[in-house]
């Protein structure tokens, strides 16, 4: 067995795991608090990651400058979407906001098309060494960092939603709209702050990404890719995302690893999180840290 | 029941509502004019059988209503002398007007705890955990249950959902059955606590209730709905006094109170209409 | 000894900490009416869960018409003819009353996907027929004719009880189970409902499980009333007998003053 | 599901029979019949590209109505749909390639297959709910996607497979004119299978378990064999629709059946009306021709003069997909109950005329 | 005839939009070009582009529109999905179609080979198909092992998504492989959308690939080099025609060295008689004169004009018909449409053979700081194997 092979597989699947994990964070935010699936989730890392390299590239403003300012876009951005396109949904079945969120993702993937064209652009170069090596394997500063920052937005996402009152309204209002309402919590304004925050965090993800493979549509793909991981964690645990996310990671590096050393049926670093996906959902069907619904009677 | 409401119109009433009608999804109408006076610090309580429009009129007094697909599409609420039918339901909250609704509707994948803090979302000051205490000491039952409140039985629910309105401290609650479900002897401390609360903290009440007798005894003054009107009104007293009222909604008129196990088939109803 | 529908041996149920039911037993006369009290919290609502088939006793056995049915699945005890309506209304929302109570009938038919769509060309639809004819007599029964083609999510309470009642109807149970029939309703209702439970327990036979916490209900119209308290069982009896026990005045009815009734008692 | 029928006055029912019919008064059930007549004589009034859209409405429109039978009478979503179509499209090729069966028998063995298939992947909805059901069936779509690819035996690997056309009496509907007609039926067919299956035991099981699962088997329902029996009868109009796709393009592709079809799908069932089986059609309908329309607006925009840039001509690809994105947010937001309420309430609306209630 | 209908099936927006734009570009200022300038002798091209986004169902339905509603007599087609779908209708219908796809299964009009699955008598394009420019590259990578002495068998592996484009050539290409000494090792599926793919270049990296055939087109392409930059990995990257052009270094950037990558034909900048007729067409779309046109663009060119030939002389042997124009394919050999010497490689088609051309020429791309340098390494002629018609 190649080990090295194993070890560095591994390594690189706790890093991209992590990055799922920070997306999926924000899947969960906004399904906490408003029972929404957002399906668009991909095109905002796509719009976060377009307008910073639009700010960094167009407007040449140094990285940090555009990053914070393309993040500030983003919060309004989220806030917009949720007032213009979301708000008048607010009490209508969810399965038709579902729908709401997917025709948002093919109108915005779209327009970014439209704008940016179809060919990816590279970040200008942000850091001086750009990949530091760990085990043998060299893996990019920019990604690390986002380690760093999804432990930040994971803490700070968890004692949010346990202790602060908006997060309480929050978790109210995905359980019941109108109940929310009647007790004084406005739904437009805990939708507005979910969305918000969604936003931004995923604009986040979307700029590492972006540095590291370059900006082009197919960020939005990570969008997917996060459903299982979030599944896996379980919908409604912000914990549960950052380890699902890790888990769906390492698993595509494994399933790589054994497919091409042993197997060779190709395309199973792809395939095969969705089969321990469909496994795990048998054994834990609220994924691995999801809580029950209440079936009472 | 015209010249009963225009005496009460007196300026120190805090809710009117004036004349309304609610249409649902564009084609059902509900109410068909309905007028009611809440003076203030009083209780006032709306009677009537079911699918009246009770719970429909204190929709729409919260704004609930369009959540359901509602309209009042004619008439207007006043609260406090401020127009409100036409507002958004969590800014009548904020206003000073809390509603309970029916069947409970607590937020079942919280904690009690959580639940009563909740209900004080509105509220800015830092006596929450008081309060907390306070509702404790109403029905205890609910300080051994750490659990999540959907795994509550239906009683400790409706209390859940009592607690919770008293946390907002409001200038005004309107009750939505208080007492279904409720074991006779926490019906009695329910309307004790009714009772208490407004007496003590001078909340004002609109209370919609099934169990007659404990409602009128708790109020001031009552109004009859039915098929989506008042077909009655009047002080405490009138309605004590009045014949249909015992009949139909106390009991025993003026014979004994008829077992139910003896009870026609076939029973005199009477309806205003 | 009397001919029992029902039999509760020794049923213990735990929630995590909480301790639902312990060694509750009790059995129940067929053709009788059967009451079930407490306060809130007691453990009522439990012990029907557990005879329906919502949950599992960790302990006891229960044994309805002959069957021991502790591990049987809710739709195989429905089957064997027992039927329950819910505290907290549990109607198909989007569905019209009259296909509310046709899924009631559920067990009785016998077409499927394949000779259901066959419909002109298979027994399907006179089975169909066959079967609407009995639920339109139960709404008539139950006086709900004018809502029949209603949505049920848009009913007032009220009504929503009384087709849940008319649901389990439908499913000709021997034993029915109702769970607070009169919570919100009006004295003339509760007149009403009252009337409808005698009749079907009178005319159809059909023995009654039910909790109330109206007294007045309970007392004129069951034949053995059991009261809960912590899970645990007070006092079986008839209703004279239990309304005087002192527990019972305690936990339950703290009716010193209560003139009201007094005078039911 | 309406809360009024609506029946004009006098227009009594004097037996059950009568109130059960799929069809609420004379006047439609002439409507459909004048309809169904008038789509047989379409190939002699239209030509090949109108023909090409109804051929799509019938077979995409027989899928969706498994989807909406699944989401909007059982309530479980389902993501993999586009696969299921696309597995009973290579079903029913492999079938007829393979053993030689005829194509009309293929086609339904094909929705048999798929069926199975779809009980399979429908086998976790025993155990999982809601959005986890969803991803499961999100699973289901990548898995066998990448099964298509992949499969030689079965569907000629990532070459894709040929289909031969429908043949009957030695008759070879390889037309559009032709198929038109096997595609009519097909609809026809399925539609009324669908409303009879809604009226009848098994459909209001779905609705039940869909609306309150715990009563539903309490009274009687058996909750896993009615959550596994939507999954197998959605799938099974999916590979009815998939063999009907197949035998008409007389080409199957490993990549047409993406997730972006199962959405589209769903776009369908939910402009529809969830659960109304002539909103699914409806929102078929609207699905089909949303892109030709589109397709005509964007010729006018390249017309006018402003439109004649080069930023919008080579953006017109883009505005059009921007454009479909934008007509279902914008269609969900004006009327989020779908077509189907509409049409209820239009309905109404004449029913009263001219009180407003 | 005063006019006769062409369809143009282009991708614009879907996943082969990074070079099916350019492409489509080539074809339609062609087509405009013929138009303005008199026409197939007197006959104006009516045409129709749809971008169909590499949606199969829907390149079908607007072949059957164009069919029935504007009685089409040529078609130029894109991608290889919606081309191998099409096969039977055109071959029943008798329209020639002109793809970019370049899939070997369409060089077989008679099904001689036993490994073609359908015969293709209407399908054309110009180029070499994806097996020969790949046998070329092996070709090629042989020699260059040689030269670089490197020791034991040379290992090459096929990296792509399971998808009919970049699949076309796997079998055959591998089988050469084998042939001239290569251990052919398991293909490394990457997707077609770019990503992250470090995961596969690890594995690339652990098996030692030395020569990496890339299937793939545009970013997904890029997304490789990068991430086995990243990853460090030590192998010859060999694109197919679609994986190789300007806009590849340029988007890349500083991470792209000694990119081997086949064309047909020359580039922008080079001096070859038949460019200056390609640039008058460029001017239609692109009236400054400002663009330099990537190869892709040039064999749009070419396609039409092949069709625009064996229009003439259909319009001279009977009409312009679907029948006509193929016949018209099949009327000379070795031949280049007029005017455009030395941008298009002579080819010649027979109605046993649809192997236009077999002639590969091999570029090698660096990127530096800035600068795209290209430069060519060898030219590649290969047989007329009876056995590689159609594979
Ligand atoms: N969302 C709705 N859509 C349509 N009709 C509705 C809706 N809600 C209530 N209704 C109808 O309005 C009428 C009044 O209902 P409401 O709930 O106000 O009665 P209620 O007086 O509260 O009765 P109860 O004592 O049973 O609670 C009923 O006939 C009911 O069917
Ligand atoms: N599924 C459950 N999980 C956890 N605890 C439960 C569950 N079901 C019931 N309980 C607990 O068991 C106890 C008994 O509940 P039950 O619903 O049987 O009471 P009840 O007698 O019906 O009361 P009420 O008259 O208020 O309806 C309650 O304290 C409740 O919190
Ligand atoms: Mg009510
Ligand atoms: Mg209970």
């Amino acid at each position: 067995m190649n080990f090295e092979l194993l070890l560095q597989l591994v390594i690189n699947g706790l890093i991209v795991g992590l990055l799922y994990g920070v997306v999926g964070m924000c899947f969960v935010l906004v399904y906490k608090s408003t029972q929404i699936v957002n399906f668009a989730q991909g095109e905002f890392l796509l719009i976060g990651a377009w307008a910073c390299w639009a700010m960094l590239v167009y407007l040449e403003l140094p990285f940090f400058l555009g990053f914070f300012l393309s993040l500030g876009f983003m919060a309004l951005f989220g806030v917009a979407i949720q007032m213009i396109v979301l708000r008048p949904m607010i009490g209508e079945p969810i399965i038709s906001v579902i729908m709401i969120t997917i025709g948002l993702s093919i109108f915005f993937q779209a327009l970014t098309k439209w704008i940016f064209g179809v060919a990816p652009q590279s970040f200008p170069r942000v850091f001086d060494t750009q990949t530091i090596n760990i085990a043998g394997l060299n893996i990019e500063l920019a990604y690390l960092m986002s380690t760093v920052i999804a432990l930040i937005i994971m803490v700070g996402f968890f004692l949010f939603f346990k202790y602060s009152k908006h997060g309480l309204a929050m978790r109210a209002t995905a359980f019941d709209q109108q109940v929310a309402q009647s007790l004084g919590i406005s739904v437009k304004q805990v939708f507005a702050m979910s969305w918000g925050i969604a936003a931004t965090v995923s604009a986040t993800a979307g700029v590492v990404i972006g540095m590291v493979n370059g900006v082009s549509d197919s960020l939005s793909v990570i969008g997917i890719k996060v459903f299982p991981a979030v599944i896996l964690g379980g919908l409604d645990s912000i914990v549960g995302a950052i380890v699902g996310g890790v888990v769906i990671g390492v698993l595509e590096n494994l399933a790589e690893f054994f497919d091409s050393q042993y197997l060779h049926i190709g395309n199973m670093y792809d395939i095969a999180p969705f089969y321990v996906l469909l496994i795990i959902l048998w054994f834990k069907p609220y994924g691995l840290f999801g809580t029950k619904d209440i079936e009472r009677i | 029941m015209a010249e009963a409401a225009e005496a009460l119109s007196t300026p120190e009433s805090v809710l009117s509502i004036n004349n309304i009608e609610v249409v649902y999804d564009e084609v059902i109408q509900v109410l068909r004019g309905v007028s009611i006076e809440v003076p203030q610090g009083q209780i006032v309580t709306l009677l009537g059988p079911n699918g009246a429009g009770k719970s429909t009129t204190l929709k729409a007094i919260s704004g609930l209503l369009r959540t359901e697909n509602g309209e009042v599409t004619r008439g207007d609420i006043h609260f406090q002398g401020k127009r409100i039918d036409k507002q958004a339901p969590e800014q009548v909250v904020r206003d000073g007007l809390f509603q309970v609704m029916e069947g409970r509707r607590i937020i079942e994948d919280m904690t009690v705890i959580e639940n009563l803090k909740l209900g004080a979302y509105t509220r800015t000051d830092g006596e929450i955990q008081q309060d907390i205490d306070m509702v404790f000491s109403y029905f205890p039952r609910l300080q051994e249950r750490t659990g999540l409140a959907g795994y509550l039985s239906g009683g400790e629910q409706q209390m859940l959902a009592i607690g919770r309105a008293l946390m907002a401290r409001p200038k005004m609650i309107c009750l939505d059955e208080p007492s279904m479900g409720l074991s006779p002897l926490l019906v009695k401390e329910v309307f004790g606590i009714i009772d208490k609360i407004n007496k003590e903290q001078g909340i004002t009440m609109l209370l919609v209730e099934q169990n007659a007798n404990y409602a009128l005894k708790a109020a001031d003054y009552g109004y009859i709905m039915e098929s989506g009107k008042i077909v009655l009104d009047g002080t405490k007293q009138q309605l004590l006094a009045n014949e249909d009222v015992k009949e139909f909604y106390l009991g025993g008129g003026n014979e004994e109170r008829k077992s139910f196990k003896n009870l026609k088939s076939y029973k005199r109803r009477k309806r205003w209409l | 000894m009397p001919d029992s529908i029902l039999q509760v041996n020794d049923v213990s149920l735990a929630f995590g900490g909480v301790k639902a039911l312990t060694e509750v037993s009790f059995a129940v006369e067929r053709g009788s009416v059967f009451s079930i009290i407490g306060p809130n919290g007691a453990g009522k609502t439990s012990m029907l869960n557990c005879v329906s088939g919502r949950y599992q006793p960790q302990h006891g056995l229960i044994n309805f018409d002959g069957h021991d049915v502790t591990e049987l699945k809710p739709n195989d005890r429905a089957r064997l003819g027992m039927g329950r309506t819910f505290q907290n209304l549990a109607l198909f929302g989007h569905m019209t009353v009259l296909d509310n109570i046709m899924v009631g009938r559920h067990h009785l038919m016998k077409n499927n996907w394949l000779t259901g769509p066959l419909y002109w060309a298979s027994p399907a639809q006179k089975e169909e027929l066959n079967h609407r004819r009995e639920v339109e007599e139960i709404i008539d029964f139950l006086d709900i004719t004018h809502v029949r083609k209603a949505v049920a999510g848009t009913l007032s309470y009220g009504l929503r009880k009384r087709v849940e009642l008319a649901r389990a109807m439908a499913l000709k149970p021997k034993l029915i189970l109702l769970d607070e029939p009169m919570a919100g309703m009006n004295l003339e209702e509760k007149e009403d409902m009252a009337r409808y439970i005698l009749d079907l327990n009178e005319e159809f036979g059909i023995t009654v499980v039910m909790i109330e916490h109206d007294m007045g209900v309970v007392m004129d119209i069951s034949h053995q009333v059991m009261v809960l308290d912590f899970g645990k069982r007070l006092i079986t009896g008839l209703p004279e007998q239990v309304m005087t026990d002192e527990h019972v005045k305690r936990a339950y009815l703290g009716l010193e003053d209560d003139s009201q009734l007094e005078e039911a008692s | 599901m309406s809360s009024l029928s609506m029946r004009p006055c006098g227009d009594f029912r004097t037996s059950y029979k009568q109130d059960n019919t799929i069809f609420e008064t004379k006047t439609i059930r002439w409507f459909t019949a004048v309809i169904i007549v008038a789509a047989c004589a379409v190939p002699f009034v239209f030509d090949a590209y109108y023909l090409t859209l109804f051929i799509q409405v019938s077979y995409l429109g027989i899928a969706a109505l498994g989807l909406n039978i699944l989401v909007g009478f059982t309530g479980q979503i389902s993501l993999g749909h586009g696969a299921f179509f696309g597995f009973g499209a290579f079903a029913s090729a492999w079938l007829n390639t393979q053993f030689s069966i005829p194509v009309v028998l293929t086609i339904p063995l094909a929705g048999f297959l798929t069926m199975a298939v779809g009980m399979m992947f429908g086998m976790p909805a025993a155990r999982i709910k809601g959005l986890y059901l969803a991803i499961a069936t999100l699973a289901a779509q990548f898995i066998l996607e990448d099964f298509f690819a992949r499969a030689d035996w079965f569907s000629g690997g990532s070459a894709g497979s040929m289909a031969e056309p429908v043949t009957l009496f030695g008759f070879a509907f390889d037309s559009d004119e032709s198929f038109f007609y096997i595609a009519l039926f097909a609809l026809v067919f399925m539609y009324i299978w669908g409303c009879n299956l809604m009226r009848s035991r098994d459909g209001r099981a779905f609705v039940a378990v869909r609306d309150h699962y715990l009563s539903a088997e309490i009274m009687g329902v058996k909750l896993n064999k009615y959550r596994l029996l939507s999954f197998g009868i959605s799938s099974f109009y999916a590979g009815i629709g998939g063999a009907l796709y197949a035998h008409y393009l007389g080409y199957v592709s490993a990549e047409g059946f993406t997730l972006m079809m199962s959405v589209q799908f769903l776009a369908m069932v939910i402009i529809g009306g969830l659960g109304s089986i002539n909103g699914t059609l409806m929102g078929c309908v609207f699905m089909v021709l949303l892109p030709e329309f589109l397709a005509g607006g964007v010729g006018l925009v390249k017309m006018t003069e402003w439109g004649n840039t080069p930023m919008i001509t080579d953006g017109l690809a883009y505005i059009k997909e921007m454009a479909i994105g934008l007509v279902i947010i914008l269609f969900l937001i004006f009327e989020p109950e779908g077509l189907a309420h509409r049409w209820q309430q239009v309905k109404n609306y004449w029913k009263f005329y001219p009180f407003a209630y | 005839q005063e006019s006769v209908f062409v369809g143009h099936l282009a991708d614009m927006s879907g996943p082969t939009a990074f070079v099916g734009k350019m492409y489509a570009d080539g074809v339609r200022d062609a087509l405009t070009y013929i138009n303005n300038t008199g026409g197939i002798d007197g006959t104006a091209l009516e045409f129709e582009t749809i971008d169909y986004a590499y949606k199969v169902p829907q390149a079908i339905a607007s072949y059957k529109k164009w069919k029935s509603r504007n009685n089409m007599v040529a078609m130029q087609g894109w991608g290889t999905a919606d081309t191998e779908a099409l096969i039977s209708f055109v071959a029943k219908d008798k329209i020639p179609v002109y793809s970019a796809s370049y899939s070997g299964h369409l060089t077989d009009p008679m099904g001689k080979n036993p490994k073609t699955k359908k015969p293709a008598p209407y399908n054309f394009f110009y180029g070499a198909s994806y097996s020969d420019s790949c046998r070329g590259l092996v070709q090629w990578a042989a020699q260059d092992w040689q030269e670089k002495r490197g020791k034991g068998k040379p290992k090459f592996t096929h990296i792509g998504a399971n998808h009919p484009y970049p699949n076309a050539p796997k079998a055959a290409c591998a089988a050469y492989a084998e042939e001239l000494g290569f251990e052919v090792m398991a293909p490394v599926v990457i997707s077609m959308k770019p990503g992250d793919f470090k995961a596969q270049c690890l594995s690339l990296k652990s098996s030692a690939t030395n020569y990496g055939y890339i299937g793939n087109l545009g970013g997904s392409v890029l997304s490789l080099v990068k991430s086995c930059n990243t990853v460090g990995t030590d192998l010859q990257f060999m694109a197919n025609i679609w994986g190789g052009d300007r806009l590849i270094f340029e988007a890349a950037g500083d991470g792209i060295k000694d990119y081997i990558f086949p064309t047909m034909g020359p580039f922008w900048s080079d001096d070859v008689a038949g460019m200056a007729l390609v640039r008058e067409i460029s001017k239609v779309s692109d009236p400054a004169g400002e663009q330099s046109r990537v190869h892709h663009y040039m064999r749009g060119v070419c396609s039409v004009y092949y069709m625009k030939e064996a229009m003439l002389w259909a319009k001279k042997n009977g009409g312009i018909t679907g029948e006509n124009v193929r016949n018209g394919m099949y009327a000379t050999k070795d031949w280049v449409p007029a005017g455009l010497e030395g941008v298009c490689l002579p080819a010649t088609w027979t109605a046993e053979d649809h192997r236009g051309i077999n002639q590969v020429n091999i570029y090698k791309g660096n990127y530096n700081a800035g600068d795209v340098k290209i430069e060519k390494v060898t030219e590649v002629t290969l047989e007329r194997r009876a056995d590689w018609l159609g594979f």
